[in-house]
């Protein structure tokens, strides 16, 4: 599909920004900056950006464990994300959820989830309420998500009940320690899929083009009212599963080829660029730009006001 | 003041909420009943027969029969509640919980602390339970122990048909979740129901019978037992103080405080075994904060310490009941401190 | 597969224990003999005869709310359960479980079981067992509690781990009320499980010979190590979903036509009889032998001694 | 006697009873690592450190990593252990019971009694638990309030390098069903563990501290808070006497209550929130079984009905302390009755 400059400018700034946020999270983690489980995103961009960049604020998705990515794709505040991601009371959640939760209904982002496999049911409800708008719900999952019933569950109820409902799975090949080849038991996850009656497709997810078009077809295949879809992308995960992870489990050179070979960020730039779309000046002006933003949001974060004993009690219920 | 079953005052108020706010959806299994069967849709309207003739009336975009699938039941009516719908999902026996408990508890209950305080999930579980049936270990449980100890949910445990309408209209309204709880038995329990808008708002208990001996706390099944208990002590010229609690969450903390300040002692009946439950949780209530006028121990009589057994004898062995209720009344009336 | 004159009666005489057994009961019921929620095996005979008849001690079942067909084929004793239907405390399980919650693991019977899907992650467990044995598990399900995510995961988990277990969905067309074509979202739950990745069968659950045949198949299949199997019998249950059902979902003469058309007992007598393998005199001496095993086991059954009060707190625990 | 971590002794504590028992199984998510990874097998040894080496030992035919399927993990556990085998299933946090519930509660639990006392399920599910890790709402929370309430399970939450050897060999070799706890923040915890055979009998309370003044019931982490104020309140002459119960189910009743009895006072510290807990389920034992020795309100340090927050300073404020039980206590010691 033939996207403006605009467009292309927008999704690189949108991929990149998560590049550059995780590697920061990445180094203040390692300083101690940062408390809880962090799960980064990095190298998968594409595949957030490849889906989020169709879809509008009543579009919906849910997310995982690993939801930087979809929160900034889908549009929530980066500034605010910092800020939750530090503990502080402005952020996002006023500090109470952290990474593992992000959320903003406002963008129709329903939520990073700390269970695997929570989301996709959730997908389902939100996907009632597509139809009825006309929009579509999507449910981010990973390769060993796809394995929890609650996945499986929310796949039959969405074609029983015949919902705009696209299941991302993003297969970066493993679920913590262990590969995908040992834990989906069947041929390949997108087989399973498409046998639980839903169209379901592959796309390379280290190549934003092939993401953003194969989601193009799903979504217009799911708002003709064909019921569910799924698509399952082939990506990497470019850190440890979750921060302080040593990957013992990855082949020796594993990680430079993948960084070298398979970056969605540098296939994105060198596509564009060979195909005289955009000027790597022109992308070299948006690097700075999130460099600087994500420096702003970082130094902001840790100015931010913190959480006091008193806000522990408040928003457990509207009214109590 | 018409006087119905409960089981039609479930049904009826769901159909008055959802004449009155188009946004109002419902799922579960068998809901609707007959879908993909040669005598469907509706054949049935819900195996307790609490939302017969909805399906008919608001369409399968509103009324959603599901496959068996609590998890994806919940998390559907979950979803659906935080994009702006109002979703009620009903699991057709409470014992179903543990195969979507996550789904209640880490998510349902967590979204709006956890999102910020941003969010709003007006969803209302209903949840059929209970023994009284001879329905055996996995059909005849009580579930409130377990919800009452998450924070982010209001429990709600209606005893009669008028507070059944009550309750539940505040239920559907609450822009909070609430788990409605309905005892099976108490289905066919015939009573008076106001006509018209009717809400009672929850952490209010009912005051069932006055006295100034005992302080008796209860919900559910276990308040019929309590008054038949109660009238027979009347007798013997002791005099009950029966709490119906309505909710267990929130609770009305100042009814039962009130109360036992004023008999120094408390009595609380429970379906559930003893520990971890709700009959602890108000003994401990009282333990803490009127200690001053405990005149004796306080006393609960609940299930025991077993799952619920299968036969007739076993059962009704297993329950509380009005003679339990009594005898303890009579203890605690004659105990003196040592 | 050529079966001795023995077998062939054996199974027979099973197929009409379950038949009779499930009769009477729907009689007794209806005369407010027995409390509780019964779900009668009727009509689904050839299943779980077909199945069981391959089946020795250390081969592990495990069943569904609608068991005692399984029980009474995988040789749990016909008096116990009768007894254990009635509430009595020398029932199979003391009168604890009754209807949904017949086991006896001394036959390798690992319970009906209340909670739909729960059996499947069960016979997993089994399955490894059986695997140190060189033995099977069997997980029987429905047309139902196929949709349940406890389902696919064992499915998933048993192909991950190339456990001996097979399968068995009994499709009669209905959960409860719902139709099978409603719940089922995939073309057919064959296909759905054939994509997890394990071989996958169907076969005619109103012929014992099909049913067991193919179980043949199945069970020397796991046996070569192969990991596990499914397979999905088409049959038909003659009584309501549970005692008291008015069945409305049911089409116009339904009933009389699956009851005329569609009986594996008659299907079972007819091919005997036709094949001269068995004399239908020989046939009729085994239904009067059964009849009066019954009519022995409802009496004594009514006779048994009744459970005490201080049996509730027993056998909560071995020590406590 | 050797010094070790308690990650270490869950370890070594699981090698000695395979090698002991080949029909011990273990099955989890990870619990090996590296599966399928072209740098595994066994790359990792269990997120938390407690299978290392396990399987090299044992094989993959005992030391079994599965897909991300909770309920399959309890119920091939399960059905291993009604076949022959006995099981340790990890659970890799506690929160995730809510995905496979129905496998431990209405499965597990109940196998022996609704079959008739005929059936044994040997089995451990161990599930690390607790706050302290930052780790926000789903991976910070204590579940023992909803499985003490659970008949049929046993409840084990050692404090102690020690206890944590003998409660987990007896757990492995109980013939019953045990839930095993183990705090996330006790892991790296080190002490003196006996050398050999060591098996500690459930339903025994360890005396941590010796005192007359007020009785302070805890397990896990609230252990060592406890005993930090126990310290601080001696310095104004209060004497602690501190039980850590180290198993909720079955409960030392007898230890609790010849506590109370000799201190009058009762002061309990658990990790969950307020509503239906532990805490509650040991105040109505007092108030029931030693009312007359009480000579003050029974309390409460718990976190409150919220869940467990994200920011290091709301998890702080959450979380029981040190300070705040001493503030309890002192309250208690300053009460006179009205
Ligand atoms: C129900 C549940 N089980 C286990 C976990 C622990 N856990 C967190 S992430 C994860 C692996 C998820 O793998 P995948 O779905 O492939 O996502 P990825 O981490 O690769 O993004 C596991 C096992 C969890 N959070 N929830
Ligand atoms: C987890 C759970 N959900 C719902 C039910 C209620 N229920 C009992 S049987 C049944 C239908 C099962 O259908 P199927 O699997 O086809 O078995 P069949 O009744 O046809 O033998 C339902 C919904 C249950 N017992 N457990
Ligand atoms: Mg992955
Ligand atoms: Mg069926």
């Amino acid at each position: 599909m033939q996207l403006s400059r605009e467009a292309l400018i927008r999704a690189y700034r949108q991929m990149k920004t998560i590049r550059l946020f995780e590697e920061r999270l990445h180094d203040e983690i390692a300083l101690g900056e940062i408390a809880g489980f962090t799960h980064l995103y990095a190298g998968q961009e594409a595949c957030a950006v490849g889906v989020c960049e169709h879809l509008g604020p009543t579009d919906y998705i849910i997310s995982t464990h690993r939801g930087h990515g979809h929160c900034i794709a889908k549009g929530c505040d980066v500034m605010a994300m910092m800020k939750e991601i530090y503990g502080s009371r402005d952020g996002l959640c006023k500090g109470k959820g952290g990474s593992m939760h992000i959320a903003d209904m406002n963008v129709g982002m329903l939520g990073a989830n700390g269970i695997v496999g929570a989301g996709a049911p959730i997908a389902v409800g939100a996907g009632i309420t597509a139809k009825s708008n006309g929009t579509v719900s999507i449910a981010f999952s990973g390769d060993g998500a796809c394995n929890q019933g609650t996945t499986f569950e929310a796949m039959n109820m969405a074609v029983v009940l015949k919902l705009p409902v696209i299941f991302v799975f993003e297969n970066n090949h493993y679920s913590e320690h262990t590969g995908e080849a040992y834990a989906v038991g069947a041929e390949s996850m997108t087989a399973r899929s498409a046998a639980f009656g839903m169209k379901a497709i592959k796309a390379n997810g280290i190549d934003f083009f092939s993401v953003y078009d194969a989601m193009r077809e799903l979504i217009d295949y799911c708002k003709a009212g064909n019921g569910p879809a799924s698509i399952e992308l082939d990506c990497e995960r470019f850190y440890g599963h979750f921060e302080g992870d040593p990957q013992r489990y990855r082949g020796p050179g594993e990680l430079d080829r993948i960084r070298e070979e398979r970056d969605c960020l540098k296939t994105f730039r060198t596509k564009v660029t060979e195909a005289k779309l955009l000027e790597g000046a022109e992308l070299d002006r948006v690097d700075a730009e999130v460099s600087d933003l994500i420096d702003r949001a970082v130094a902001e974060a840790k100015q931010a006001d913190r959480p006091t004993p008193q806000d522990v009690l408040q928003d457990v219920y509207i009214s109590y | 003041m018409a006087i119905k079953m409960i089981r039609d005052v479930i049904r009826d108020t769901i159909d008055e909420e959802m004449a009155r706010d188009d946004s109002l959806i419902m799922l579960g299994e068998d809901i609707v009943g007959g879908n993909g069967a040669p005598g469907g849709p509706e054949a049935i309207g819900g195996i307790w027969g609490t939302s017969g003739g909805l399906w008919a009336k608001y369409g399968a975009d509103r009324v959603i029969d599901t496959p068996i699938s609590e998890s994806a039941i919940i998390g559907a009516a979950a979803g659906a509640a935080l994009t702006g719908k109002r979703a009620i999902a009903e699991i057709m026996f409470a014992d179903f919980i543990g195969v979507c408990m996550d789904q209640i508890w880490n998510q349902v209950a967590k979204f709006r602390y956890m999102f910020g305080g941003k969010t709003t999930c007006p969803l209302v579980i209903r949840m059929p339970y209970g023994a009284g049936f001879n329905a055996a270990p996995q059909h005849s449980q009580v579930i409130h122990q377990f919800v009452t100890a998450m924070p982010g949910l209001k429990v709600v445990m209606p005893s009669t048909p008028g507070d059944a309408k009550g309750l539940l209209t505040q239920a559907i309204r609450d822009d909070d979740p609430v788990i409605f709880l309905e005892h099976k038995a108490l289905y066919g329990v015939k009573g008076e129901v106001p006509d018209g808008d009717y809400v009672i708002p929850f952490g209010h208990a009912r005051q069932v019978t006055q006295g100034d001996d005992v302080t008796i706390l209860a919900t559910g099944m276990m308040v019929g037992f309590a008054e038949k208990a109660a009238a027979e002590l009347a007798q013997d010229g002791i005099g009950c103080d029966i709490l119906d609690l309505r909710t267990t969450s929130p609770l009305d903390e100042e009814a039962i405080l009130d109360s036992v300040e004023r008999t120094g002692r408390l009595l609380i009946v429970d379906e559930a075994p003893p520990r971890c439950s709700f009959a602890t949780d108000l003994s401990a209530l009282v333990a803490q904060k009127a200690f001053a006028s405990l005149k004796a121990p306080i006393d609960m009589v609940t299930a025991p310490h077993s799952p619920v057994p299968f036969a007739r004898e076993l059962e009704s062995a297993y329950l509380p009941s009005p003679d339990k209720i009594v005898a303890s009344a009579v203890k605690l009336m004659s105990y003196r401190r040592g």
